[in-house]
């Protein structure tokens, strides 16, 4: 709509000279009744007292004038318009035949009521809207201080809880040991391991026998082969690596080592108690 | 009024000390609780921070009046309490101003209905107001954290109803809804009674959340519907 | 200096009316903006919101007075000035509040063997495990309360031994630690697995405070590592 302003002639005649011309900027009303507010306050007398059909008679003239600017109304507008003819011309010819029911009076002290209602709503929300308000007239804590919130850790575990893990990883460590626990490879670094300590607590020119060092090792009847086997692995190895030498008779004899002389070329022989 | 005894003073380390001070320590504790909180605060809030069979009632009416020729006031908003600017020095904390958006007629207008007439529904506003009510003022005055669906009428289609919250009572410095201005010229001229059956007494506004007779709970769901909140069946 | 007629103060109606009261202006005001400021002011802020010829300095020095007894006081911030909680007081600032765990898997684990094996140290519960114990493990059941360190093990590195504590009694719901179950009732309560090793065996715990033959007593110092207790010599 545009913001077309309707000078609204119908009431001029009433008003002091030096008050301003009503204007009517048909947006800026809130609904026909609030229309029907402005042009009761040209009337000038309470509301209580109003003449309703004086003012049904300006809301109409006011809408004719804006019909023929061609202006939209909104259907409310037209409604009320229709409405106040209506009540307009029961007040103007009362019906004396008219069964019991609400009459054109009640019509009128109810639009009359609902004005007046209107008003005072209006005047208690400028009131209220006036009273001192926060942020605008007083003021609150600006820098406030947070409350530091201290959180004190509450552990739970139910005695369940604590006897299954007890149970459960007591039997979990308890039978991995059972799967675990016998060696029955004897590795050939542990084999190793052993002869280089063995090779050390004798004599640099002694011949010794091999399964007289390990007899210890064999205490576990399981563990016999293993041990025979990765200790003759690990003698050969360390033979060819120079490190001792090794001799033995016939298959299954007894087989004889020693340390490995540092600069003697020549290989002595075994001693007396083994027999070439 | 608060035991003029002297009084044990909780220091940091926990320990107890005597401390000779003509105020006494409940009334500083409940100093510091007010004037630290932006927000105001409830008794039972302040209460839980002062010994047991303190007075407070007593003590939080001694410290208003403390304060009343101040330019820091105590002042009470609904069942909370908070430290506010004396209002007569408004024009000193311009630069503290909160840039408020501005309220529409409509808007201030249901506003004041829904504060003076809560709990009320949509309708009811717009049998007053002789206009329907757009859906954005609604959500503007939701928006504003003042108003609050709190209900549904009795009555066919069970429209929600609306009232306003702490933060209207606080943010308009109320001591109680009923220090609304003009609620009594509005209640005694029969403003607050036009749609109800004559032998009902006249409603005053309450924003107690207990439901009135003719008031239903909020379903679930309803508070969503807040802040787009036309139901249909309000039509 | 701020006229010192009398005030216009806005009473709750929106009226005017006059008061007289004997507090000076000044310190009303300064009041006001320092309890509204967002920050601390300094002095050249103050006085350029502040009327000409304001005693800037004098109204300080009068608010900081009249505040010092109070649970709030003025306090200068470098050159700034702010009114903060009495330091006093600074516990109201606190929150205390419970939040619940949930003991972790390895926690529990660990819980249990200290209480079944106790005295023991951090190695030995390794041993018994068969995993390595985080140092935030033994942390958090210190934490709960349930454990303490009792003595230090009498052999190289003098380990911490642990033990269970009364809290751990009473949490648990025993009426004394003896009553944990044995072997044979865990193996009821089918928690036990049935095929274990003939050697297999549950010790009969006991938190009886009194040191064993093996342990020596805590060390002074030793109980402020309580919340941190990886003594290295441990290791």
């Amino acid at each position: 709509m545009n913001a077309e302003i309707i000078p609204f002639s119908a009431d001029v005649a009433d008003r002091a000279s030096d008050e301003p011309a009503l204007v009517v900027d048909v947006e800026g009303f809130e609904g026909p009744l609030d229309l029907l507010l402005t042009l009761a306050r040209q009337q000038k007398v309470d509301l209580a007292r109003i003449s309703i059909l004086a003012l049904a008679d300006q809301y109409l003239a006011f809408i004719e004038a804006a019909r023929k600017l061609r202006l939209e109304l909104a259907a409310d507008y037209l409604v009320m318009a229709a409405w106040l003819a209506y009540l307009k011309s029961r007040l103007l010819v009362p019906d004396s035949n008219a069964p019991e029911g609400q009459t054109a009076e009640d019509m009128a002290t109810a639009l009359a009521f609902r004005l007046k209602r209107l008003e005072a709503f209006r005047e208690v929300a400028q009131k209220l809207m006036e009273r001192p308000r926060l942020g605008r007239d007083v003021f609150d804590r600006g820098d406030p201080e947070p409350i530091a919130e201290i959180r004190h850790p509450q552990y739970t575990a139910t005695l369940y809880d604590l006897l299954s893990a007890y149970a459960s990883q007591r039997s979990r460590q308890a039978l991995s040991h059972v799967r675990f626990a016998p060696r029955k490879v004897w590795s050939l670094a542990e084999a190793r391991e052993t002869i280089e300590r063995i090779l050390g607590e004798v004599a640099e020119t002694e011949w010794g026998r091999l399964d007289e060092f390990l007899v210890r090792y064999f205490v576990d009847p399981e563990m016999a082969a293993t041990v025979t086997a990765s200790s003759f692995a690990a003698t050969l190895e360390m033979v060819r690596e120079g490190v001792m030498e090794i001799q033995q008779h016939t298959a299954f004899s007894p087989i004889y080592l020693r340390k490995r002389r540092a600069a003697a070329g020549a290989s002595a022989s075994p001693q007396g108690e083994t027999t070439q | 009024m608060v035991s003029s005894a002297a009084k044990r003073v909780i220091s940091e380390d926990g320990e107890s000390e005597m401390k000779t001070n003509a105020r006494p320590d409940e009334v500083r504790i409940l100093e510091a609780l007010l004037f630290a909180s932006k927000e105001p605060l409830d008794e039972k809030t302040l209460s839980a921070r002062l010994p047991a069979g303190f007075n407070l009632k007593a003590a939080l009416a001694a410290l208003q009046e403390e304060y009343a020729a101040r330019g820091v006031n105590l002042v009470r908003l609904g069942n909370k309490w908070a430290f506010r600017t004396a209002s007569d020095l408004s024009w000193l904390l311009t630069k503290e101003q909160v840039e408020t958006r501005k309220l529409s007629r409509a808007a201030i207008e249901t506003l004041a209905i829904i504060a003076y007439h809560q709990p009320v529904t949509r309708a009811e506003i717009e049998d007053i107001r002789g206009v329907t009510i757009s859906k954005g003022t609604i959500d503007v005055l939701l928006e504003t954290g003042w108003i609050r669906p709190r209900g549904r009428r009795k009555v066919p289609g069970r429209p929600l109803t609306y009232g306003t919250t702490e933060e209207f009572v606080s943010h308009f410095g109320l001591e109680q809804l009923s220090d609304l201005p003009g609620l009594e010229e509005l209640k005694g001229a029969g403003m607050l009674d036009g749609r109800l059956p004559p032998n009902f007494s006249v409603p005053v506004p309450s924003d107690d959340p207990a439901l009135r007779e003719d008031e239903d709970p909020l379903e679930p769901g309803d508070l969503d519907y807040g802040l787009a909140p036309r139901p249909t069946s309000e039509e």
